[in-house]
């Protein structure tokens, strides 16, 4: 196939490609960074993606690899890129002007975040392990940045420290575990790798293969953040300046699961052998771990950061229970994870969007107190907030809701009852954290009046969040048809 | 017509509780009086009727509830029994509901009269539910109907605690028998299996079809069936052991304790087992516990009456003890004369409330007999119709309660043993029965007159001259003294060989009681006129006793008592049973609830429980994020080290 | 018509939605009409249904005013499809009742955010009606759980001092049987589609679903759980005493009034249908722990100093009895129980409404704080007494109708659990008229109460219906219940373990095939098949 | 060509790594941390060689100079943090990064 047929494949990629690099030269050449010229931009650029990204996924009839075998463009793709475009957008949104109100005026922070993007739908396209590691340094080496970009705060810089140190390290492990797989099937292709397990070769039979599957794992479940790899993303959570946290507890999460999805069901074959146990073990705890460490914290970031671990791991409960083969034919629970997925992006930008709003000179720590009394002066900010807040809990009729029963039923129809209930039980104590919020919005006279600095986008952003939540909370059926094809997609391939 | 004469009495209420405060004491007493008597010649109507036709007349008033095997009408069945019955509910109810409206006068808040006079009318609608219902349920109806009026009117002046306390103590205590009373119900009911039924009629055929149903005569079901309906009439009708509750209730309104508590609701247990006599006369033992539970709560509360000052409280007790009579009449198996007592009882002894009620009146709710006395010349009609009444209640031949008192103490002597067989056939419990009663009648016949001397001999010791009772209450009195009096023509013993008239009651009831298989015979009948004599002697003898103590020697009385003070104090407080009650059931479940159920149960290990979990929960997460999320880079760098090298463990080695 | 039932349950939405945006002046009467309109809209349902009439449920005819099904979510074979026999037909007239009568009450009581409480109201009642009349699995979760929502900001914005600890408590207590419960649907969701190929959450169809044993056991636990919790059956029930103290009145008679009543509809309407083997097993086990809740909650209410704790107690010691009924396995005690359901739903929720309304006067519960106030307020002492008299079981008023067809069904195979109960007949009494003398009777001594203004126009208005009920369905039960015969001896058919019975067998036998031999062979698939009338039932659902 | 051991490259690779390992959990000093991820990188490149000498096949080769270009970035990243570090805390010492826990 011709190059710019092949291109056009990837067209969404360089569309943001480009973006950002306008961005870069508009921001720099301007000795006063005039932020809306740059948003709107920005803005476009994202657009016009999504709309590439339609357009490639209107024209694709089957999963088509490109650049000799490096990415694979398919439904499955076209989603998680359509997700990671609307995680940026609601980032912009509800960070426009964030950073102004902390005081940093650093005019790369939008072009970091369109090359973060990048790497992240480079996640979602790699069909070879090289590919994806290289995708998984794109978007990591620019999330370290940015979360150090508020050079002045020291949480800032020790929240980047750590994720860089961290990640490095993790990517290493990974890496290794890359070149283990390697080193056993001869290949880095996914489809190879798929192969060379049909031949017949087993990867617990196989110790070098095993090893290597073992750190690949580790590599990726340190990206989702499951326990016990999770320990630095509250931390970098908390430090880093609040929509750089939304995009990486949002971004980072659909791209790593893109991943996750993309090598366990077209390259290690999902559902042959039991080194899913281990997934399920990880899966049990990050639930538990998650939930159970939130209750106690008092700072919003860090709360939402232990909701999101533990929403990975409800994610992985999803990605091990579905098993390609007696699953794949009319097997409804197959859009569990893209569906969850979703509504974890959307909900999650909701509700840092509030967060944010009650950063202020410098000062971006939200403890849950500073929500007290929030219903009585923002109605409709704290309307938003709880809706989101009670999708996190996956209580009906919600987004989240229709999520939970989704992997739920997932976990169930593959025969893990236990996982099923630990997730329940996680579940019941999840809800005690998520009220904490509403109980201080709505239940709670407000001491000292925390100042809110309404702005058009952010509130854009928890109206999206909100709002869908309802919306596909009431009728999710198109939306989980979606789901589903575009992960059958994947799984024919 | 038969729905009208509970209807008006309800008419009633609904009438009062709607004009409410706007009427005045005689235009509410009139009305409701009004209603009753028109109900009361309803009453006689359907009397006269069942008499002329020999038959029972029935109607069905609409179905109530259908469930499964279960189909309840609200129906009305009145055969003689009930005829009867109706007839005194509304007969003596309606002379009481006249009586009443002389007696409210000087009530301190004249305008809730109307409330006074609804309640009445509620009762006298309950009362009728209770004796005309064709199936157990609806006269469970009325059966718990009689027992909220008399909550009700006991505490009518509730601004008086210890009043509200009796009313209260009335309703649990005919409560704890209602419950048993359900139990009976409900096991006959099952025991019945596929002909379950609870209308009296069809359950009578049924049991006669086959007895085995309910393991035949003498069967263990029947027993406790008949045993547990038995606890509901002890309830109601103040037996051992739940008596208590009546004297407590002479708190309400004279009036009050005239209709409810002497003439008609107490007496509705007696009526119960009557109407159930086909059921009873199947278990031996349960015929004998009644027997006995009569003979005995008729001592006891003969042995308390004794002591009592207040006049009330005399009559309560004396109430008591009759009931006990009734209750042995009915025991074993002398319907007729059980329920023949209930009417002579209901006359006498309403007209000694009434009487006592006018005196009570006359000294204003002056009820200690201490300060009574001479009242003979104050209040002279009272004191003969009081004289009527203390004939017929102490058993003077030719006066009503000498029929009814001595047919049941003969029959009860007369009775085969092997037919109340409670501790075996060999047993001799009808004579021991019989000698409990004539000890108590000796007893009663002590008490009366005692009463009658207190009050009406010697010389006046209150204060405030007493004045006669004003007409509108003296009419009632009159007319119940006649019928105490000439009551006991109904039902003439057969010795005194007047072939026309004799056991007029007896040859109407026949129907009713055919099923009861007990027979009187195999006993000498030339024995009954000797055992009279000997009754009525020992009646004279403790009549005279009564008048040495107290008009001739009054000193006396009071060294009999320092004689015996246990003796004295024993019955002045009624043998403490009160206190027991207190001591042993009362207070304990308080405790129980308090201390153990709510405080440690509850509060402690329930809610501790749930708190101490979520605690826990909260507690794991604290330690986690202070002593694991310590914010060491390495600490974090050392988990994904260690979680890395279990991962490739356990897929390399496979642990 | 054939929409009137969604019409019902979704025109208090609309309302709640329009409300919000009121101003509180407006709010207070733009909720009460709409939730007039509801009760309005609602009563055709008592005329439209036909107790003995078909509805298009094939082989469950007492579903009727079926709407549906329509695909919700099509690749998940979930439908929305609502619909009522004649328990749930009579729990949703309830609850229409008591919305508007509860939306009165709050008139003079709610002060603050009042179109917010208003608007919750209108909610809830959403979410109740929907509960009642679900006839999805999953469409019936996602109603059961919109009522804690709603349920949740009344207690925690309006509700008592301690109103945090209380709302959070009934929260997550109530999440986490529902959270199990859940579990289990999407376990019997699954299994569905294991036997049958397609994937359905309709009732109906998870009727058909055939369990081991062992997973009926855990199943059956989990919905148990989840409902017992609601109802609530000791030992779950200590969330209660909580949530009704600190609730505002209107929170309370809601809770009171319908909220209990989803466990024991729950169990009717899931538990038992779908689990008969297991609800024969452990029925002796739930009856143990209803007898012990009926004594319990009689005893602890006996002492309670709170006249609404008192009160709260008591629904726990009348759920007991209702527990009883449900158990008892025959049409008597079923009737019996779902009877009770309606009484206790009148009688608490008046009770709650008094003690609002005295609370309203004086802002305390205390009973100490009171005496004599029968004097001082003859109408509401009056009213007091009916509603008193009708929650101790008085026959001839509502209460009694009830509790003695529950104890004359339970009685059949449960003698000593029936005689243990039935000692509630004199504690209900004594607790009840003890209250009643402490603050009622005696001289009126506190000065505080000197000059409490007896019942207002208004609070006339809206306990009146209630009296009026009360006194009717003492009186003339019959209509009530032949409504509900039919429904309940479907479900006894459903139900209908294999001991044969006597008494209700003549007249359940007619209308239900349900005859099955031995746990062996009922365990069989082929037997299975044809378990009761719906088990034949197909709506050719999923694909 | 003469088949050698892969043994003693992997096992060396692996040594490697694994001392890169320890010094990211031991040292202390955020420079040598920094290193130490280099040396685990190296490890993983002297695998990717081996393996590729192994396969006969150049592919090793290259994805070794990719991780070389990729640490080289990851390098540059690291080091303008450590001097954002420094600025901030004066001090490069692991155990001072202590603000964000719990």
């Amino acid at each position: 196939m011709n190059l710019l047929a092949q291109v056009w494949l990837i067209s969404p990629l360089v569309a943001i490609f480009a973006t950002a690099l306008v961005v870069l030269i508009v921001d720099v050449v301007q000795e006063e960074p005039c932020r809306s010229t740059s948003l709107g931009i920005t803005i476009l650029g994202l657009v016009a993606a999504a709309g590439l990204n339609c357009a490639v996924g209107m024209g694709l009839a089957k999963a088509q690899l490109a650049f000799s075998g490096m990415v694979v463009v398919d439904g499955y793709a076209v989603f998680i890129q359509f997700v990671l475009i609307l995680a940026a957008l609601g980032t912009l949104l509800l960070g426009h002007d964030h950073f102004e109100r902390i005081g940093v005026s650093i005019p790369e922070v939008r072009p970091l975040l369109l090359f973060s993007l990048m790497g992240m739908m480079l996640m979602a396209l790699s069909a070879e392990l090289m590919m994806l590691f290289i995708a998984i340094e794109v978007m990591s080496i620019a999330l370290y940045v940015l979360c150090g970009v508020n050079r002045s705060s020291e949480k800032g810089v020790e929240s980047a420290f750590k994720y860089f140190v961290l990640g490095s390290f993790s990517t290493a492990i990974l890496l290794y575990g890359i070149a283990l797989i390697w080193g056993a099937t001869g290949s880095t292709q996914f489809s190879e790798i798929a192969m060379w397990l049909r031949q017949g070769h087993t990867i617990m039979g196989t110790p070098m293969m095993a090893a290597g599957v073992a750190m690949l794992l580790v590599g990726l479940a340190f990206k989702v953040a499951a326990v016990p790899f999770h320990m630095w993303s509250p931390d970098v959570y908390e430090g880093a300046p609040t929509p750089i946290t939304a995009f990486m507890a949002t971004g980072v999460k659909v791209a790593s699961f893109a991943a996750i999805g993309r090598v366990l069901f077209s390259a290690l074959l999902l559902g042959h052998g039991d080194w899913v146990d281990a997934l399920v073990w990880l899966s049990g705890l990050t639930i538990l771990v998650g939930n159970v460490a939130a209750l106690v914290q008092d700072n919003l970031k860090r709360m939402l950061a232990y909701s999101s671990i533990s929403h990975a791991g409800y994610l992985l409960m999803a990605v091990v229970a579905v098993s390609p083969e007696g699953g794949v034919a009319g097997n409804p629970q197959l859009g569990g994870v893209l569906f969850y997925l979703l509504s974890y992006t959307l909900m999650t930008i909701g509700a840092f969007a509030v967060v944010s709003l009650l950063a202020r000179d410098g000062e971006e720590d939200a403890s849950v107190t500073q929500l007290a009394g929030l219903a009585g002066r923002h109605p409709w900010v704290a309307a938003g907030m709880a809706v989101c807040l009670l999708s996190l809990a996956g209580i009906p009729p919600t987004m989240g809701f229709i999520g939970k029963f989704y992997v739920f039923t997932a976990a169930i129809n593959g025969g893990f009852y236990s996982l099923a209930i630990v997730g329940a039980v996680g579940g019941a104590v999840g809800v005690y954290y998520y009220l904490r919020p509403i109980v201080m919005m709505y239940m709670h006279e407000a001491e000292e009046e925390v100042p809110m600095a309404i702005n058009l986008p952010a509130m854009g952003a928890l109206g999206l969040g909100a709002g869908s939540m309802l919306v596909f909370g009431l009728m999710p059926g198109p939306v989980v048809d979606w789901c589903r094809t575009a992960l059958l997609s994947m799984m024919g391939a | 017509m038969l729905w009208l004469i509970p209807a008006l009495p309800l008419l009633g209420v609904v009438l009062l509780g709607l004009g409410n405060r706007r009427l005045s004491r005689v235009v509410a007493g009139s009305l409701a009086s009004g209603m009753v008597g028109l109900s009361a010649l309803l009453s006689f109507a359907t009397l006269a009727k069942v008499i002329a036709t020999h038959q029972a007349v029935s109607q069905t008033a609409y179905k109530w509830m259908d469930v499964g095997p279960l189909d309840v009408n609200i129906g009305f069945h009145v055969d003689p029994l009930a005829a009867v019955m109706i007839c005194v509910v509304t007969g003596v109810g309606f002379l009481i509901h006249v009586y009443a409206i002389g007696y409210m006068d000087e009530d301190k808040d004249a305008e809730s009269c109307w409330r006074f006079f609804a309640y009445l009318n509620l009762f006298i609608f309950a009362m009728l539910l209770l004796v005309m219902a064709d199936n157990f349920l609806l006269m469970f109806v009325g059966w718990e109907g009689v027992g909220l009026c008399s909550y009700l009117l006991i505490g009518f002046w509730f601004e008086n605690e210890a009043f509200a306390a009796a009313g209260k103590k009335a309703f649990v205590t005919n409560r704890v028998g209602d419950f048993s009373f359900v139990l009976g119900l409900v096991w006959l009911f099952w025991a019945l299996g596929d002909q379950a039924t609870i209308d009296f009629v069809q359950l009578q055929g049924v049991l006669q079809a086959n007895p085995a149903l309910v393991g035949g005569v003498g069967g263990f079901a029947v027993t406790g069936i008949c045993l547990l309906l038995f606890g509901g009439a002890t309830g109601k009708s103040a037996q051992i052991p739940l008596f208590i509750w009546l004297p407590d209730a002479m708190a309400g309104p004279t009036p009050v304790s005239a209709l409810i508590h002497a003439a008609t609701m107490v007496t509705s247990g007696i009526y119960m087992i009557c109407r159930l006599n086909f059921l009873f006369a199947m278990s031996p033992v349960a015929m004998g516990a009644i027997a006995l539970t009569g003979a005995l709560t008729a001592l006891l509360a003969a042995t308390i009456a004794i002591t009592q000052n207040d006049i009330k409280k005399v009559l309560a007790y004396s109430t008591v003890s009759q009931l006990g009579y009734m209750f042995m009449g009915v025991g074993i198996g002398a319907y007729t004369a059980g329920f023949f007592h209930v009417l002579t009882h209901a006359f006498f002894k309403a007209l000694l409330f009434l009487g006592a009620g006018a005196i009570i009146h006359a000294l204003h709710h002056e009820q200690d007999m201490r300060k009574m006395g001479g009242l003979r010349r104050h209040m002279r009609g009272t004191y003969w119709c009081f004289v009527a009444a203390f004939l017929a209640i102490i058993g003077v031949p030719g006066f009503s309660g000498f029929f009814s008192k001595d047919e049941i103490l003969w029959l009860t002597f007369a009775t085969p043993p092997e037919q109340i067989a409670l501790f075996g056939p060999g047993f001799p419990l009808p004579t021991i029965l019989w000698g409990i009663g004539v000890v108590t009648a000796a007893l009663t016949a002590f008490y009366m007159s005692r009463m009658m001397f207190m009050t009406f001999a010697g010389e006046f010791r209150g204060h405030h001259a007493p004045h006669e009772a004003p007409k509108l209450m003296l009419l009632p009195l009159v007319a119940l003294a006649v019928l105490s009096v000439v009551g006991g023509l109904i039902n003439l013993p057969h010795w005194l060989h007047m072939p026309a008239i004799e056991g007029g009651l007896h040859h109407f009831m026949a129907p009713v009681f055919a099923g009861a298989a007990v027979r009187f015979d195999g006993v000498d009948p030339s024995l009954e006129i000797p055992l009279m004599v000997g009754t009525l002697v020992l009646i004279g003898a403790s009549v005279a006793l009564a008048y040495q103590l107290y008009v001739k020697s009054p000193a006396k009385a009071a060294a009999f008592a320092e004689r015996f003070p246990r003796l004295h104090h024993g019955s002045q407080n009624k043998w403490y049973v009160d206190e027991l009650y207190e001591a042993a059931i009362i207070g304990p479940i308080l405790k129980l609830s308090t201390q153990v159920l709510h405080k440690v149960v509850d509060v402690r290990i329930i809610d501790g429980l749930v708190n101490g979990v979520a605690q826990l929960t909260l507690g794991m997460g604290r330690y986690y994020s202070r002593f694991i999320h310590v914010g060491q880079i390495q600490a974090y760098a050392l988990a994904i080290a260690v979680g890395t090298a279990v991962m490739v463990l356990v897929y390399t080695v496979g642990v | 018509m054939d929409h009137l039932l969604s019409f019902v349950t979704f025109l208090p939405l609309v309302g709640a939605l329009l409300v919000f945006a009121c101003s509180d002046k407006l709010a207070r009467y733009m909720a009460l009409g709409v939730s007039l309109l509801t009760f309005a809209a609602s009563l055709p349902l008592w005329f439209l249904y036909q107790a003995d009439g078909r509805g298009p449920v094939q082989g469950w005819p007492t579903m009727q005013l079926v709407d549906g099904p329509y695909p919700w979510i099509r690749d998940l074979g979930i439908q929305y499809m609502v619909g009522v026999d004649g328990i749930a037909l009579l729990l949703v007239l309830l609850t229409t009742l008591l919305t508007p009568i509860v939306i009165l009450s709050g008139f003079g009581s709610v002060t603050k955010q009042v179109s917010r409480y208003m608007g919750f109201m209108l909610l809830l009642e959403t979410g109740m009606i929907g509960t009642f009349v679900a006839l999805d699995t999953f469409l019936f979760y996602v109603f059961w759980e919109l009522m804690l929502i709603p349920m949740y900001f009344l207690i925690g914005i309006w509700g008592g001092k301690q109103r945090l600890y209380a709302t959070i408590k009934f929260f997550i207590y109530t999440m986490a049987g529902s959270l199990l419960m859940l579990v289990a649907i999407l376990v019997l969701y699954a299994l569905h589609h294991a036997q049958f190929g397609t994937w359905s959450a309709s009732i109906v169809d998870l009727y058909r679903v055939n369990l081991s044993w062992n997973t009926e056991k855990w199943l059956f636990g989990a919905f148990a759980l989840a409902f017992a919790i609601k109802v609530p059956m000791f030992p779950f029930h200590t969330w209660l005493p909580d949530a009704h103290v600190e609730a505002p009145t209107g929170g309370s008679v809601i809770l009171a009034g319908v909220l209990l009543k989803m466990g024991t509809f729950g169990f009717i309407r899931y538990a038992l249908p779908l689990f008969p083997e297991a609800t024969e097993a452990f029925g002796p086990t739930l009856i143990g722990l209803a007898v012990i809740g009926v004594i319990y909650g009689a005893l602890v209410a006996m002492v309670q100093q709170d006249i609404k704790k008192l009160v709260a107690y008591s629904s726990v010691s009348h759920m007991g009895i209702v527990m009883l009924g449900l158990f008892a396995m025959n049409s008597m005690g079923l009737s019996g129980a779902v009877y009770q359901m309606l009484s206790h739903g009148l009688s608490t929720g008046a009770l709650f409404l008094l003690v609002g309304i005295l609370y309203e006067r004086r802002h305390t519960r205390e009973i100490s704080e009171y005496g004599g106030l029968a004097k001082q307020m003859p109408l509401f002492a009056f009213t007091f007494m009916v509603v008193m008299l009708s929650s101790i079981g008085l026959p001839g008023l509502n209460g009694f109708v009830g509790e003695i067809l529950i104890l004359m069904g339970s009685f059949e195979h449960h003698k000593l659990a029936t005689g243990l109960a039935a000692t509630g007949i004199i504690l209900g009494a004594v607790y009840m008229l003890w209250v009643y003398q402490r603050v009622m009777f005696g001289k009126l001594t506190n000065p505080k109460n000197q000059d409490l203004p007896d019942l207002s126009r208004r609070e006339i208005v809206y306990m009146a219906p209630l009296l009026v009920l009360i006194v009717l369905m003492g009186v003339y039960p019959q209509p009530f219940l032949a409504k509900m015969a039919p429904s309940v001896d479907q479900v006894l058919a459903q139900v209908q373990p294999a001991s044969a019975r006597t008494a209700t067998a003549r007249k359940a036998q007619p209308r239900s095939k349900a005859r099955r031999g031995s746990k062996a062979v009922r365990r069989s698939k082929a037997q299975r098949g044809e378990r009761g009338a719906p088990r034949i039932i197909n709506l050719g659902t999923g694909r | 060509m003469d088949q050698i051991d892969l043994h003693i490259p992997l096992g060396l690779s692996a040594a490697l790594f694994v001392i890169g390992m320890a010094g990211v959990l031991t040292r202390k000093n955020a420079l040598i941390v920094l290193m130490s991820i280099e040396l685990m990188l190296n490890g993983v490149n002297l695998a990717f060689v081996a393996l590729a000498r192994q396969s006969q096949s150049v592919d090793g080769h290259i994805f070794a100079i990719f991780v070389m270009a990729v640490a080289a970035a990851e390098a540059a990243v690291g080091l303008a943090l450590i001097i954002l570090l420094f600025r901030n805390k004066v001090t490069v010492e692991l155990d001072d990064l202590n603000l964000l826990k719990g």
